[in-house]
């Protein structure tokens, strides 16, 4: 009892309850202060690029690139989509925009499908010799694309597939392979093997389990992937280029004819314009879903 | 017929030029599908090639007269024009005859020259002269001369673009003016490589090593804002192709006023030249060879020629044509022309590879303290590698 | 004797929800307390405040007196053994011994003699130069359990130690846990799962539930007279067996349905009558036999014998409730078997049905 | 019976070895045979069309004695090795910064992250125009009445390389953030607490602890990152052109500038070829203790 | 009976690692056989080949008397419970069970039939639109015995179906496991690392070894005539106790040192003069006692004392070795205290240190 006399004095010393904290601490300003400085370099290009693309070309002749607009005007991204000339045609942007959409569609589709099967053959069913494929796959990750661009040429001609809207998906295909089934296998070796065990007790066959087991349960990873493949799709420009022909020439063809086409003054202001327009899918696509994208790198990018 | 066209004509006068042409051959009947590839040869090319190699051939592209498309002549995978040349009279009708030649592989043609461009012009800044307050130079050893005054005034005395071919076209300038037509025809036309590494060649490089430091302050990339540079007053001159007077058409300047033009750096008024010409690829279908067959006829007729070249500010390739409405810099071009103060262009004399290394070499020479003799003896080692 | 650990008032929310609620324990000097629970329960999470891992709502926490409440995790003189080890990886035994030392500032030799002194009380000292990889399970416990014995410090928490290992390997280790308490006599506080380590391990045992202490008491107290029905239902396995009922006649009678127990010998409060009472039965407290003594007895037909090496376990059913008890091995029971069980009042234990605590 | 057995395991898991039909194909004639064809054609003097004209290793000998290449790699080496080392720096740093439990994580995040989504062509025309001296920050900051300030990374050939990098890093470091971010997390609960108890302050954990304990992410990382660096290609094109002089090329572009432009192709071959060989030099050993390792461990 | 399961001479190598060793096993119909051995020897590689997931590198496997070697996995008539339970995530309990089916082609009707028996046996019915992670271990445990059960076939697989779960649980499904045995007559094939539900469920156990099995009896034969030392070490917790030795007097006597105990009783071969055995003594055949009886005591002192609820473990010193015996917990011992152990020979085994094998 003598004891609990002492106990009770004591509690009401301080401290009581949750540690007071200071909003300003030294670390705080530390980690706050770095992520500022570094949003603002990640920022800064993006800022230019829209308030140049709002300017008038006699207001960025004077000066400022940091600089708000005085007068807002919408003409670039008009002219950048619309009227931009390349050689005859006077259409901007408009005209490769869908033909990107229609690359994309069926290159996204099908290069995931094939690496996801590729990564989910490689982990569940292993054959003789898998791993040397897989071996040489990630090799291919690094081959420069100019090396490949001339044998590739050939192999389309002789494939019959050259200039056609396939012949781009599939080299999209290919080039997308290595890293996008790294990917996969990286995220199927982490689902549990009893799983794929069980379903093959319950009698579904290679393509049952892919797509009734595991592909409901991969949905971050095929995030990333369809991530990675629209914005490395989208953003494309020797592939689209080189192994299509002008009526399939996707939009980054158009940005590069307009940025780079020499008409007195570089009108930089439609330049940005455009090159906001060209990068508005992937960058839309990153806004919305860059959390799931941490997700899915989290659980297949990197692992132990 | 649907006659699809590449080429890397992207520029303001060049698509309306490429306009002429395409109402010219829309006009008969048939349809000109433009596929332009902006970014120059260097981007353009390969996808010709590649499609030309892939099996996909558009209906008719552009090259450089020369030897870029030598090799798809000899494989056989371009059409041969020589039917259309001989009932069209290419042969007397096409001057200087040299471009024909660069057309012609074993007797036969595959190629419609359109246009004669000369890249050996100096480009001066009138109103740069005035704000330092010395008189406008007449050639190129006065420009070098006055360059320490205008440097003093502020001024960029030599404005030269980063990008490769700009440093191979001013050494190539430099080099007709410096050692002259002679010495440069040995080298070039006859090959004479001890001439190349004699001298007078040595001299070409102490100019291009004297020259360089007067474009030290020049940090452009492309070379219509090098042009830029002297339009603004910037810059004291530029050394470039006459296509730059298109630029200073469109910035409302006028010749002999607000600029002054230099062919031949005011040394030499020699002109060499290269130019643009349409291939045909071959292709299966008889009714798109009859419609390739119609438009080589038509680049090469007076019309087109004269509604062209105005358009882009080159010179056309038949002397039969009348240019009346050609500007001051583009008479002094067709003065020599008439004159026969020509030269075959280095398209035509060197294989692309040698051209490029000499182009990687000259880059370097114009943007490092190189040394001249290093760089000469380099020189005359990649003409060697293309004999 | 002085408190090595006291928690005073404890609360602590994770967001909105009350994981501790209003804790007090105090833990006497060299005592081997044993947080039992189910899983959820917040036995982690009372052990990560008292290490300082956790930021406390509300409340204090004192470590040999002095208050730690705000106190950093390397301030508290506590040592932590965790269930997955946490060995760093990338040193060796003896990088993972010395580097808290080392970064104490304690001097060379002194951080010698003391992993020397570690090893040699857990027998590791041939594993000094190895990596955690190569080691056994059992071997990274030890480590882990090295680690905090470098501290010297007085207080160990430990955290499930002994979860990630196979029974073979956690018996030994049980065994050489308390030897090291014995030897050290340090304060201790255990997380864990498994009754056999509380029961064996403990000083006392806390059996917590929903943030909340439900009976602190030595380990025999806690499997005999168990405070309410959840921690006797949460000892013991197999479980005790529950009978609901009522007490009549004053409360000297249990009675369900027609079988009548008597009271007599229960060792508890005052019973009284009461509509709705449990009688909790242990396994090993019930005797079979085959005749039927009336008042003591509850007849039972056997369903199902399952033998464990040394006794088996016979299912029973009884007064329309399934009973367990726990017999010799040589005695097989076939089912179907009309027996009597034995009921020894003395060990049983009551509740009352509505507050569920132990009459 | 071994008859029946061997056919047996030629028919099991048909549809695995159907599926992987294009993996298989991709590799052996896409990478292998596409490799090999450009091996075997390097040793021609093959021009604008590929021809069997066999030079042995003439190519070779040009392309070692070219100063543009000699430059090319070096750059590309400097270039990598400063990328490599800036980009995981950095990319671990903002990883830890983001890690702190932070206010607003989705939005820096997003900040971080969004370059990544434009194109290397796009990042190099930004850069170019930021870094120009006549409107960019050399003009903003002198506008501010610093005269003689002088930032003109792109015109200065000893510069030119971190002009480069500025704008490298801005496309890329934050994939790399989400990679280490996504590392950390992943690290035991358990570790960071008993180095809290261990005494050890937050960054020596850091250092110490987690970061060897991150190994594997490291080590995708770098396989990531090198392997952007060695394409490096389309960033120089929009931002330099590989200038001033030859200050800022790269191999790619010897390679496609011999292939296209020269009309080369034994020699933009060749040069290939050395590009792969320094691929395989740096992966065969990451591949044997990736894969080949797992064995003896 | 016939044969349910027939393992000839079955080989599995993983590269040049040799797992299972020219194995052979016979299941009869109905029979419930636990493969019981230390993590890696080869248990469920066993189970994974007779399911049809491994393939297999020498040897035949017969189910029902047919030949399976080569059949995929689901034409063989069995199913499978998994230790992670396996569950497909993305799918109800409902479409977890009918997956298989569906995959089978059998019709609608006769799928809900099924699942809904399955679902009144294991009493899920009330989860069947329930997706797995809003499950408990033990619900979900039965989920994953519920999509072998609704494949009705004879023959099921468990791969330790009840390590992932907490004691309580774990006691209460092993119980319905039997009790499932005991409804269907199934062929059970049962992988454990759990003692306990080895001796309680198997009507034979396997220990396996190395690939090897050792010894395949009946529970209590091989809880009281293990064949090896393997066995004996392995089976039945707290160990056995080993004290090495010899026989001498024409196998008469166990001499160690001083000691020495009449080997009267002991059921086993022909003992004979022996220079190396090991005798081996559960811990619950000593029995304490205070007063020495030549040639059938040892004597002994306490060195602690572990109470686990109903009993006490008590390790002692006894002829130079640690020796453990169970007693009742009410028997407190006192570290210190001289006893003597009183040895029931006819439960002893003896082994040949040698050969291992017993004697
Ligand atoms: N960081 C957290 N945020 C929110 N809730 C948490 C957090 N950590 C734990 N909890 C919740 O607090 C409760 C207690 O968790 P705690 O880890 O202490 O349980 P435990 O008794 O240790 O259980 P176990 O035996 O499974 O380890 C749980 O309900 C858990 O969900
Ligand atoms: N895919 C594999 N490749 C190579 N070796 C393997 C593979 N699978 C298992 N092994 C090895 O085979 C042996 C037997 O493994 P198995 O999984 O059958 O053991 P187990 O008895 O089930 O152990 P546990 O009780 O831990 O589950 C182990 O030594 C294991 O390392
Ligand atoms: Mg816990
Ligand atoms: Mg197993």
């Amino acid at each position: 009892m003598v004891d609990a006399t002492a106990i009770y004095t004591r509690s009401d010393a301080v401290p009581r309850g949750t540690k007071p904290k200071r909003a300003l601490s030294g670390r705080n300003i530390m980690i706050y202060g770095t992520l500022l400085v570094f949003s603002l370099y990640y920022l800064l290009p993006l800022w230019v690029m829209v308030m140049t693309s709002l300017k008038g070309m006699p207001e960025i002749r004077m000066g400022n690139i940091f600089a708000p607009p005085v007068e807002i005007t919408f003409e670039p991204w008009v002219k950048a989509w619309s009227q931009a000339c390349t050689g005859l045609n006077c259409d901007g942007l408009s005209r490769g925009f869908w033909n990107s959409v229609t690359i994309l569609i069926p290159s996204v589709i099908l290069s995931i499908v094939v690496a996801s099967v590729n990564g989910y053959a490689l982990t569940f069913w292993k054959f003789k010799g898998s791993d040397v494929f897989f071996t040489i796959l990630i090799f291919g990750a690094f081959i420069p694309y100019q090396v490949m661009l001339y044998p590739i040429v050939i192999l389309l001609r002789e494939m019959g597939l050259y200039g056609s809207l396939w012949g781009l998906v599939l080299v999209h295909t290919v080039f997308g392979m290595p890293i996008l089934t790294l990917l996969f296998r990286n995220y199927f070796s982490t689902i549990p093997e009893e799983l794929f065990k069980a379903a093959r007790v319950d009698g579904a066959g290679f393509w049952a389990i892919y797509a009734k087991i595991l592909m409901p349960m991969s949905l971050p990873i095929f995030v990333v992937a369809i991530i990675l493949q629209v914005t490395g799709i989208w953003n494309d420009f020797l592939f689209g280029v080189v192994y299509t022909k002008p009526d399939l020439y996707p939009m980054t063809v158009q940005l590069n004819n307009i940025v780079n086409s020499v008409q007195g003054v570089k009108e930089y202001n439609v330049n940005m314009a455009a090159t906001l327009l060209t990068g508005l899918v992937p960058l839309f696509i990153y806004f919305v879903s860059g959390k799931l994208f941490v997700r899915g790198i989290a659980a297949g990018a990197v692992k132990g | 017929t649907d006659l699809e066209v590449t080429h890397w004509w992207t520029s303001g006068g060049e698509a309306a030029a490429v306009a002429e042409l395409a109402k010219a051959f829309d006009a008969s009947g048939d349809k000109w599908i433009d596929g332009a590839i902006a970014g120059g040869g260097g981007t353009a090319r390969p996808i010709m090639i590649s499609r030309i190699t892939g099996g996909d051939p558009m209906g008719a592209t552009q090259f450089n007269h020369g030897q870029q498309a030598l090799e798809l002549v000899e494989a056989g995978l371009m059409l041969d024009l020589t039917d259309v040349a001989e009932a069209n009279n290419w042969k007397e009708v096409v001057f200087p005859p040299s471009l024909l030649d660069a057309c012609t592989v074993d007797g036969r043609i595959y190629c419609a020259p359109v246009n004669i461009h000369s890249p050996e012009w100096l480009w001066l800044s009138n109103k740069a002269y005035a704000d330092a307050g010395i008189p406008v130079p007449t050639n190129w050893n006065e420009f070098v001369e006055t360059a320490p005054q205008l440097e003093a005034a502020g001024k960029i005395p030599l404005a030269l673009g980063n990008q490769p071919w700009q440093s191979n076209l001013a050494f190539g300038a430099i080099s007709i003016a410096v050692a002259g037509l002679d010495v440069w025809k040995q080298v070039n036309v006859e090959k004479n490589m001890d001439v190349a590494a004699g001298p007078e060649y040595a001299a070409v490089f102490q100019a291009v090593a004297d020259a360089r430091k007067l474009a030290a302050k020049s940090t452009v990339q492309d070379w219509n804002q090098a042009t830029n540079l002297v339009i603004t007053g910037e810059a004291g001159g530029q050394i470039m192709g006459d296509w730059a007077q298109g630029e200073f058409q469109v910035a409302n300047q006028v010749a002999g006023t607000d600029y002054t033009c230099l062919p031949g750096l005011g040394l030499n008024a020699y002109l060499s030249t290269g130019g643009d010409a349409f291939y045909f690829p071959k292709n299966k279908s008889a009714d798109v060879e009859e419609a390739q067959k119609r438009l080589a006829a038509l680049l090469v007729s007076p019309e087109v020629q004269v509604a062209f070249n105005l358009k882009k500010g080159s010179l056309p390739i038949r002397g039969d044509v009348d240019l009346a409405a050609a500007n001051d810099c583009m008479k002094k071009g067709l003065e020599l022309l008439a004159q026969g103060n020509l030269v075959p262009s280095g398209d035509m004399a060197w294989s692309p590879d040698v051209q490029k290394q000499n182009e990687d070499l000259l880059v370097e020479f114009w943007k490092t303290d190189m040394a001249p003799e290093v760089a000469h003896q380099q020189w005359v080692a990649n003409l060697k590698s293309g004999l | 004797m002085t408190n090595s650990i006291e928690v005073k008032d404890l609360t602590l929310n994770f967001g909105s929800v009350s994981v501790l609620k209003n804790m007090n324990l105090n833990v006497a000097e060299g005592e081997f307390v044993v947080l039992l629970g189910p899983s959820g329960c917040g036995k982690s999470t009372l052990l990560n405040c008292l290490a300082g891992l956790l930021e406390i709502t509300d409340g204090q926490i004192f470590i040999k007196g002095k208050n730690v409440t705000w106190a950093e995790p390397s301030e508290r003189g506590i040592g932590m053994v965790f269930q997955s080890y946490a060995l760093y990886p990338q040193m060796t035994v003896r990088g993972n011994l010395s580097f808290g030392l080392k970064n104490a500032g304690v001097a060379r030799d002194e951080i010698e003699r003391r992993v020397a002194r570690a090893a040699e009380i857990l027998q590791i000292g041939p594993l000094l130069d190895r990596k955690p990889a190569a080691l056994s399970g059992g071997q990274r416990q030890r480590v882990a359990i090295g680690r905090a014995l470098v501290r010297d410090v007085d207080v160990f928490l430990f955290d499930e130690p002994l979860s990630n290992l196979d029974a073979k390997l956690r018996s030994e280790l049980r065994v050489e846990i308390k030897r090291l308490h014995a030897q050290l006599k340090n304060t201790m506080v255990y997380v864990t799962h498994d009754q056999i380590e509380a029961l064996t391990l403990a000083d006392r045992i806390a059996v917590m539930r929903g943030g909340i202490i439900q009976q602190l008491a030595a380990p025999q107290e806690i499997y005999n007279r168990p405070a309410n029905l959840f921690v006797a239902g949460f000892i013991g396995s197999p479980s005790m067996n529950f009978l609901p009922g009522a007490t009549v006649e004053g409360g000297h009678v249990f009675r369900r349905g027609d079988l009548s127990l008597s009271l007599a010998g229960y060792e508890g409060g005052t019973i009284g009558t009461r509509d709705k009472v449990i009688l909790g039965l242990r396994p090993e407290h019930l005797v079979v036999q085959d005749h039927a003594e009336p008042g003591v007895t509850l007849p039972a037909v056997v369903e199902l014998d399952e033998p464990m090496g040394a006794d088996s376990l016979v299912w029973l059913q009884a007064a329309g409730a399934q009973v367990s008890v726990r017999v010799p091995v040589e005695r097989r029971m076939a089912p179907g078997t009309q027996v009597h069980l034995k009921v020894d009042m003395s060990k049983a234990s009551l509740f009352d049905a509505g507050s569920e605590t132990r009459i | 019976m071994a008859e029946a057995r061997r056919t047996n395991r030629m028919w099991r898991n048909l549809n695995a070895k159907i599926a992987a039909i294009p993996m298989v194909l991709t590799t052996l004639v896409v990478f292998v045979g596409g490799t090999a064809w450009t091996v075997l054609y390097s040793f021609t003097d093959s021009k604008l069309l590929p021809r069997e004209r066999w030079v042995g290793f003439d190519q070779y000998e040009r392309l070692w004695s070219n100063s543009r290449w000699l430059t090319s790699i070096e750059n590309l080496m400097v270039y990598g090795v400063l990328s490599l080392v800036f980009t995981i720096t950095i990319g671990f740093l903002l990883a830890v910064a983001m890690d702190q439990k932070i206010r607003y994580e989705d939005t820096f995040r997003t900040i971080m992250l969004y370059p990544f989504a434009l194109s290397f062509i796009v990042t190099g025309l930004v850069w170019q125009w930021i870094l120009n001296p006549e409107f960019g920050i050399q003009s903003i900051v002198r506008g501010l009445g610093w005269e003689s300030f002088t930032f003109n990374p792109l015109n200065d050939p000893k510069l030119v390389l971190y002009g480069l990098l500025i704008a490298g890093l801005w496309q890329g470091t934050g994939f790399v953030m989400c990679l280490m971010l996504a590392g950390l997390r992943g690290i035991d609960e358990d570790i960071w607490k008993a180095a809290r108890v261990d005494g050890i302050p937050t960054w020596k954990t850091y250092l110490q602890i987690i970061l060897p304990m991150m190994r594997p992410v490291f080590i995708t990382t770098l396989v990531i990152v090198a392997a952007g660096i060695i394409k490096l290609y389309d960033l120089v094109v929009a931002q330099t052109s590989g200038g001033p002089g030859t200050a800022s090329q790269v191999p790619a572009m010897y390679v496609y500038d011999y292939m296209f432009q020269a009309q080369n192709l034994g020699q933009g071959f060749a040069a290939s070829t050395m590009m792969l060989l320094t691929v395989l030099i740096v992966l065969i050993p990451w591949a044997y203790l990736e894969f080949g390792g797992k064995k003896h461990g």
